[in-house]
């Protein structure tokens, strides 16, 4: 075992940090009392944890589990978010003590904040639910001030962590033997598979029964959230996705098992296979868009017709006693016949990109989305159903075994529609796997030149018409590809599902999750479908919050949660940009701002 | 700057979510939500609902969800069911049948929900019943017009049930429709009749099943012409029907396009009455342009001469929701007394578990019920047999009833 | 989308380059870096192999004869005459907007003549950029005109997308064939980093490369193509001496590959010291056609460069034509 | 009844060309702010017709929450002051959308503010949709005109009500005093100016953020003044009915040549037209209405993406 491994940077810079912007002054006169402030506040968080959060206990019952809990009666006992505070907290009161820890400050950073924002949604939360800052401080002869100490230990921490100056991450050149590497892959894949279901199935289904899920999966994510930016601020991560690459088949390997493997963990519930298998559907048909906008450059506001064509074509092929042409064909080719239908239309649809660009462009997709919603609201032709949509299509299966059921294998039950999700993760395994070939060939390669200058990609050979309209036809064959599954899994199909608003979910999920990016398309239609699923009680608040979420991303973060690292910088403001600032030379390591 | 700035909106916003909520706090136990003082000590039982909460169909989704919720907490107060607390659980279909899919297998996942009140389309319901019946869970639905639903897609020629926890309270375009159709063409005399819908389940069906009857009956319909569900202006529409001399428009669909249509027939200078559905009942019908004259039918009869109506409509009051019960008010109630009342039988003085459930949907089955919108039972298919329609007039700015029967006559 | 504002410009993101020079050649040879060296030869021979260019025929390969360009009332190229040999370098000179990028345009099928005809190794030129780039003629742009977001070696990449033989059934695949020719246009790509000396930069975003090294890059993506006829569009501007030192050794280098290149040059110096012949364009029309002793010594051409020796004027476009005549040449491309 | 077959139709069809002339002064009028904004930061500002459906919204909370009853049932009181402030509130919201979304953009790629304008969209529709009471459904909007109609007899008659005929005499009058102030005041100069070249126009003195604003403001009062009328004349009112006339005005302005004025007044004219008539004559009825201008949006585009009155050269690749 190999450990050659230094960080590129000193870990502390020998000059006292001096810092700029609002907080400069309290920053600097924190400075010197920096690794105090950072154990003080991670002893304050753990305090908070342990001490009383709630005066009294809320009408749809206790929040969090003992609440009114006293001064360290039960150490081991704290669950929920305390515990992922006091987990928080000593992180910080460590990394802050041990001097050798590279780039703590930043570290101690990323716990600090997660820590915060755990404490302030809980405090929130049970200030709004409980009508009132009484909640929180003193009522009626009981007091509780968990959530403000925890609080102000989390902001001492940040505050600490930043007073003491924020090092560069540090670049881990570690290299093990690959049978060591591999186990590692595997552990960490699997950590992330339970964390992943730990995500999904915190605080229960939600709903009356658990009137907490909401809070519970937003403390849950913050305090994510910071040990996932703790993490990245050591470099493991890094490090971590440098050692996932070398291993590139072995770890794509692995992660299409342990995404086969979900129905086994907590969150292999019909519900979350459901929702999993439509996060599934969305995410093929965002990496469809993905060529037409990612790669290619094309804005396209009428995508989801194409899955709409797909799931219309598969409804008609199905058997269902709706469709106009009576004949029931297996599902793969339905599949087949799906995809190059939606893949025709898709190439109608790209080819005014022949004669029109940029703007007018996305308009004349917005233009043909709408008549595909109109047409199959007006149920032209009969395929469509019209409003009454169409019913009944029957499950995907094989005799009298359907898709639909549960499986029983010895003692083990997994639940129905598990089939569907096995079905939907090879799909969009599959379908990942198209856009990374065509993406890194000579096609590829092409579309990216159209986007990045239409007239040098011409000016190269590059026949653009023919290749633009073949983004259109391979992303839609995707889409379509996608609606053949999404037709029998829900079994309906009906013109609503596919109109502007879903249009601009797909591309707010390309964009959400990044850009150009085989991940991001799957992240971001995650994120997308699983949000509202948790956040319930928001329901009313839904669109206005999506609306005003792609604004802020659009302002703020871009290039999205994976960026491509071809468009890292297309999307942001070139000022933001450190790599072009600081030159070429030997090649620069990243380095956060 | 910016930051100065952004930190101050953000204390902003935060004093102003601590000043709303600080008004009072919420210690006490909220009147009828507890159960009050009956006995809940075998633990909670969910009623589950799928309707619209957000978008543009989102008003009748919430009347829906209001009376659904009046119905549970009069359950509780009254301790209807012995040694449960009943709860609501609403889920938002977004009217589209994919996410109604979704919150149906969320909630038949759930052992605990007993029934599920909704949808409110039909082509939801084609998504949620098969996932809820799958798991024995009763679905009522107060509004979904769709005679497949019930007598499968072979409903004219050999009806047969596909899902037996399938009910609803309202009744089908096939009865609806040929009622409105005698109405207008043997008892108002119209001959010429002008048909338009809004191209969604409840308005075509409903205006197909009125056009076929009233062609029956003898009278032309001397246009068949579709708007948009969301549109506003019907000019196009009007001036293409009106060289066609009708004497009388039937509309299939919802009030915020039968009212504004209404007004602009006559102002295009068509002083003939429009006719519609259950789904035009409403006050605003008239407040958004419905005249004097203008026909409809409900189901069942009318409130004013039936107790247990004017009882839903003053609690409805006195719960004191912000959105009105708006069209499907009533039936839905109804259709969450059925399932209470159900899961009352089925229970007894036992527990709830997944071997209720058979009993729960014979007791749902064999319903007899006096309702806000009439008696209440169910035929073979889980339609209701309450086929007493009543014609309404708007006269002095509201619906007024003319008369009450029943389809076919009898 | 296709409008890049920080790229169609042509100034490069940022202003500085890692040896101080800045974009507008102001300070130019303040602190020289780069050692002035031509390709490497063996990698010369190498490449010169593998392009197989030359064909030992001393017919002209590229001819325009009598091209005329109308916009509207104005007379933009008026009867322009050329004829390049194998293995030759030809410039273009003239004061801005005598036509010298609009007859690029002409050559490139950009624009179709109004009349008069562009033939290529006796076949008339396609009038589609992609197709001329097919027969084999390639060329840089007068402002930088790579793809930023793409590494130096994807630059090049796509250069080779003409003469690569995938299609979309072998890219979705990745068969055998498809990897085979993948590494022959790696192979080839590195070997034209090589050639133009980026090799250390072939990891690197185009945008991020310093300004001349963009220019190099634009000119190993132009050979990537295997182009008969490489049609230079002001190699050098914004350079400073040695840059622009480095840039007539690659020019020669890329002769020696077989490839006949036509230069555009505001820089007469680098021209007479280049090229085996010069054309002088002047409002439209081709003045003078000769050696470079021949066109340095004619009287016209001192007249139309305002009357003084050719070596001051030089100085003179040296130091601020280069980014002038950018205007008009950009207004009518749309 | 009619004896003669002929007149009906002739009457039919005049009524149509009337149906289409009101919404298509209409449509012209938001166009206006689609082709001003267009043509001077080349954004496509789809939430411009959302402005106009706050407008609309604003002008009905003037009506039923602050003016007093006699007031607002007093059509020339009622008209101005709705108008007014339907307008003021559309330029507010205007203002504060380029002000908050699309200034931070300004140097953006052209993705970036689209998508934020997508954005922008949806969360007006729904907080419009959230905070206005009973915005869930249709609302009612008085008539804020004469009562009544014109019918000029042939055959059936035709009829045009008098609101009608205020929404065509506004939106052109409104129309022309846009253009005059484009074309003769200092203001519209720099409007002017600033559409052809930011950067000269800075170098002449002008501040481009201040004419940008001004274009958001002229164009969100535009929108509002039309949001006030198309209530008035069709006496409702609802969150969706921004989002297809904005789309339908987008199609307008492109159709007359982005960034003409009078391109945008003629290319309204013509949508109300095809949608009028394409509904009575082309197949599919009334319910294909929509499907034909987008078609012709689809054609305009990919033929002539000039428009009627567009200078090739302003069109952008």
């Amino acid at each position: 075992m190999t450990t050659t491994a230094t960080p590129e940077t000193p870990a502390t810079p020998a000059a006292r940090p001096r810092h700029t912007g609002r907080f400069a002054r309290l920053l600097d006169a924190a400075a010197p009392r920096s690794t105090v402030l950072m154990i003080v506040g991670g002893v304050l968080t753990l305090v908070g944890a342990y001490l009383p959060w709630v005066t009294f206990v809320l009408n749809e019952g206790p929040y969090p589990e003992k609440a009114t809990l006293n001064f360290f009666v039960d150490p081991f006992g704290v669950t929920g978010f305390r515990l992922h505070l006091v987990i928080l907290g000593l992180a910080a009161i460590v990394v802050a003590a041990l001097r050798r820890i590279p780039a703590r400050h930043r570290i101690v950073r990323g716990l600090g904040i997660g820590a915060t924002v755990v404490a302030l949604i809980n405090g929130l939360w049970i200030t709004v639910e409980g009508g009132g800052l009484g909640a929180i401080t003193a009522s009626e002869g009981t007091i509780a001030f968990g959530s403000i100490v925890a609080l102000v230990g989390g902001l001492v921490t940040v505050l600490g962590a930043s007073a003491g100056g924020l090092e560069r991450k540090p670049v881990w050149t570690w290299t093990l033997p690959w049978w060591v590497e591999w186990i590692l892959l595997v552990v960490l894949f699997v950590i992330v598979l339970l964390l992943v279901a730990a995500v999904l199935t915190s605080g229960g289904q939600g709903g009356v029964v658990n009137p907490y899920a909401g809070v519970v999966f937003l403390s849950l994510l913050a305090a994510l959230g910071g040990a996932f930016a703790a993490l990245n601020a050591s470099g493991l991560l890094t490090w971590v996705s440098a050692v996932s690459e070398r291993h590139r088949t072995f770890s794509v390997i692995v992660l299409l098992i342990v995404a086969l493997l979900l129905p086994l963990t907590s969150a292999g519930t019909e519900y979350w296979m459901t929702v999993a298998s439509n996060i599934g559907v969305y995410a093929a048909t965002a990496i469809g868009l993905n060529i037409v906008v990612g790669l290619a450059g094309l804005l396209d506001l009428g995508y989801v017709a194409f899955l709409g064509i797909g799931a219309f074509v598969a409804a008609n092929l199905s058997g269902a006693a709706a469709s106009q042409i009576g004949i029931h064909l297996p599902f793969v080719l339905v599949m087949i016949i799906s995809s190059v239908v939606a893949g025709m239309f898709g190439a109608i649809v790209g080819s005014p990109t022949l004669r029109v660009r940029g703007d007018y462009l996305a308009i004349v997709t917005l233009a043909f989305g709408e008549i595909f919603v109109r047409s199959a609201q007006n149920n032209i032709g009969g395929l469509t159903g019209g409003a009454n949509a169409i019913p009944n299509i029957p499950a995907v299966g094989v005799g009298d075994f359907k898709f639909s059921d549960s499986v029983v294998i010895g003692s083990l039950r997994l639940p129905s529609g598990v089939l569907y999700y096995f079905l939907i993760v090879l799909l969009v395994a599959a379908v990942m796997l198209v856009f990374a070939h065509l993406k890194n060939s000579r096609l590829g390669r092409a579309w990216i030149a159209i986007r990045e200058d239409e007239d040098a990609a011409s000016a190269m050979g590059i026949r653009t018409g023919p290749i633009k309209i073949l983004a259109f036809l391979i992303g839609a064959m995707l889409a379509g590809l996608a609606g053949a599954f999404f037709a029998h899994k829900t079994a309906v199909v009906a013109y609503d599902s596919f109109r502007f608003l879903e249009s601009v979910t797909l591309l707010a999920a390309v964009i959400l999750g990044g850009m150009g990016t085989i991940p991001g398309a799957v992240l971001g239609a995650s994120i997308l479908f699983v949000l509202p699923e948790k956040l319930r009680e928001f329901s009313d608040y839904r669109l206005l919050l999506f609306g005003l979420a792609l604004v802020l991303i659009m302002r703020f973060r871009p290039q999205g949660i994976v960026p491509d690292r071809h468009r890292k910088a297309e999307l942001t403001d070139p000022d933001v940009e450190d790599v072009a600032k600081e030159g070429p030379g030997p090649l620069p390591t990243r380095v956060e701002p | 700057m910016s930051r100065t700035r952004k930190v101050a909106a953000t204390a902003a916003l935060l004093a102003g979510a601590l000043a709303l909520t600080a008004c009072s706090t919420n210690r006490e136990e909220a009147t009828g939500g507890g159960g009050g003082s009956c006995d809940t000590s075998k633990g909670t039982l969910v009623v589950g609902f799928i309707a619209p909460l957000s978008g543009s169909l989102s008003a009748l989704g919430l009347g829906m969800k209001n009376s659904t919720d009046l119905a549970v907490n009069q359950a509780n107060q009254n301790c209807t069911v012995p040694g449960y607390r009943l709860a609501l659980q609403a889920e938002d279909d977004q009217a589209t049948a994919q996410i109604a899919g979704q919150a149906a297998t969320k909630l038949a996942s759930d052992p605990n929900v007993v029934g599920v009140i909704g949808t409110l389309n039909s082509s939801t319901a084609q998504s949620a019943a098969p996932i809820l019946a799958n798991k024995k869970i009763v679905e009522i639905s107060p509004a979904n017009t769709n005679p497949a639903l019930t007598q499968g897609d072979n409903y004219q020629s050999a009806p047969s049930r596909p899902n037996a926890t399938y009910f609803r309270t309202a009744t089908t375009d096939a009865i609806q429709g040929p009622f409105a159709a005698q109405y207008m063409v043997q008892k108002a005399g119209k001959k010429n009749i002008a048909v338009i819908d809004d191209g969604k389940t409840y308005g075509a069906g409903l205006a197909s099943q009125f056009a076929t009857e009233a062609e029956k009956l003898g009278a032309t319909v001397v246009a068949r012409e579709k708007v948009g569900e969301k549109d506003t202006d019907f000019s196009g529409v009007i001036a293409k029907i009106r060289p066609t001399n009708p004497d009388a428009v039937y509309y299939g669909g919802e009030y915020p396009v039968a009212g504004p249509l209404s007004k602009q027939l006559a102002d295009a200078g068509l002083n003939i009455p429009l006719m519609g559905g259950d789904g035009i009942v409403d006050k605003t019908y008239v407040s958004l342009g419905g005249r004097e004259g203008d026909l409809a039918t409900n189901v069942g009869a009318p409130p004013e001469q039936l107790p247990s109506a004017k009882a839903f409509i003053d609690a409805y009051a006195a719960a004191g929701y912000s959105e009105p019960f708006s069209a499907y008010g009533a039936l839905t109630y109804d259709a969450a007394n059925v399932l209470i009342q159900g899961v009352a039988k089925a229970v007894g003085n036992g527990t709830f578990s997944d071997a209720t459930r058979d009993g729960l949907i014979s007791a749902v089955q064999a319903t007899n019920l006096q309702g806000a919108t009439g008696a209440i039972s169910f035929d073979q298919y889980g339609d209701t047999t309450n086929k007493v329609l009543t014609v309404y007039s708007v006269q002095g700015g509201e619906f007024k009833p003319l008369e009450t029967g029943t389809y076919p006559a009898s | 989308m296709s409008e890049n504002p920080q790229t169609a410009d042509g100034t490069p993101t940022d202003g500085t380059t890692t040896d101080g020079t800045t974009t507008d050649g102001t300070s130019a040879a303040a602190e020289a870096v780069v050692e002035v060296e031509a390709p490497p030869e063996e990698v010369t021979a190498e490449l010169a192999e593998d392009m197989h260019i030359a064909t030992g025929t001393r017919e002209p390969i590229l001819v325009s004869s009598g091209v005329t360009m109308q916009f509207g009332g104005l007379r933009a190229l008026s009867d322009v005459n050329l004829s390049l040999h194998e293995g030759e370098i030809i410039g273009l000179i003239g004061p801005n907007g005598a036509g010298k990028t609009t007859f690029f345009n002409c050559l490139t099928g950009l624009y179709t003549p109004t009349s008069g005809q562009v033939t290529l190794r006796g076949r008339a030129m396609p009038q589609d950029p992609a197709r001329v780039t097919e027969a084999g003629v390639a060329r840089t742009f007068q402002n930088i005109r790579l793809f930023p977001s793409m590494t130096a070696t994807e630059n090049v990449l796509v250069g080779r997308h003409v003469r690569m033989k995938q299609g979309p059934i072998s890219s979705l695949l990745h068969g055998p064939r498809f990897r085979r020719s993948e590494a022959e246009a790696a192979e080839r790509a590195e070997k034209l980093l090589a050639f133009v000396g980026l090799t250390r930069f072939s990891d690197e975003l185009a945008r991020n490369l310093p300004y001349g090294d963009q220019r190099r890059l634009e000119i190993a993506r132009a050979l990537a193509t295997d182009p008969s006829v490489l049609l230079l569009d002001e190699p050098t501007a914004g350079m400073n001496a040695q840059e622009t030192e480095a840039t007539r050794q690659l020019i020669f280098a890329i002769r020696d590959l077989g490839v006949s290149v036509v230069v555009i040059e505001h820089d007469t110096k680098f021209i007479f010291t280049l090229c085996d012949r010069v054309l002088v364009l002047v409002q439209g029309e081709l003045l003078v056609e000769g050696s470079p002793d021949e066109v340095r010594g004619d009287p016209r051409v001192v007249e139309a460069y305002l009357g003084a020796p050719p070596e001051e004027v030089s100085a003179q476009l040296q130091t601020g034509g280069a980014a002038d005549g950018a205007g008009t040449a950009e207004g009518k491309s749309e | 009844m009619h004896a003669v077959e002929e007149t009906p139709r002739l009457s039919t069809f005049l009524s149509q060309i009337a149906n289409g002339l009101v919404l298509g002064s209409l449509i012209a009028l938001i166009a206006l702010g689609y082709t001003m904004v267009y043509g001077i930061i080349t954004l496509i500002n789809f939430a411009h017709g959302e402005i106009f459906m706050v407008g609309a919204y604003g002008g009905l909370a003037t009506l039923t929450y602050i003016l007093p009853t006699a007031i607002a049932t007093t059509w020339y009181f009622a008209l101005p002051i709705a108008l007014v402030a339907g307008a003021i509130v559309a330029m507010l919201i205007a203002v504060a959308m380029e002000r908050f979304a699309y200034r931070p953009l300004r140097n953006a790629p052209r993705l970036a503010p689209l998508i934020t304008a997508l954005g922008v969209s949806v969360a007006l529709q729904e907080a419009m949709r959230v905070f206005y009471p009973g915005a869930t459904a249709a609302l009612p909007f008085p008539n804020l005109f004469i009562e009544g109609a014109v019918v000029i007899p042939i055959g059936d008659g035709v009829v045009i009500r008098y609101v009608g005929i205020l929404l065509i005499v506004m939106s052109l009058v409104l129309a022309f005093g846009l253009e005059r102030f484009v074309e003769r005041t200092r203001l519209g100069r720099a409007m002017r100016a600033t559409s052809q070249d930011r950067d000269v126009a800075r170098l002449m003195g002008i501040d481009p953020d201040r004419v940008i604003v001004l274009t958001f403001a002229i164009g969100g009062a535009l929108a509002g003044v039309a949001g006030v009328l198309y209530g008035s004349y069709l006496n409702n009112i609802n969150i969706d009915m921004g989002f297809q006339n904005g789309i339908f005005a987008f199609t307008a302005a492109v159709l007359g040549g982005i960034g003409n004025i009078r391109g945008a007044v003629v290319g309204g004219l013509v949508i109300g037209l095809v949608k009028a008539l394409g509904g009575q004559y082309l197949p599919g009825g009334t319910a294909y209405d929509y499907v034909w201008i987008f078609v012709v949006l689809i054609i305009v585009l990919v033929f002539r993406p000039q428009g009627f009155f567009g200078e090739s050269e302003r069109v952008r690749a």
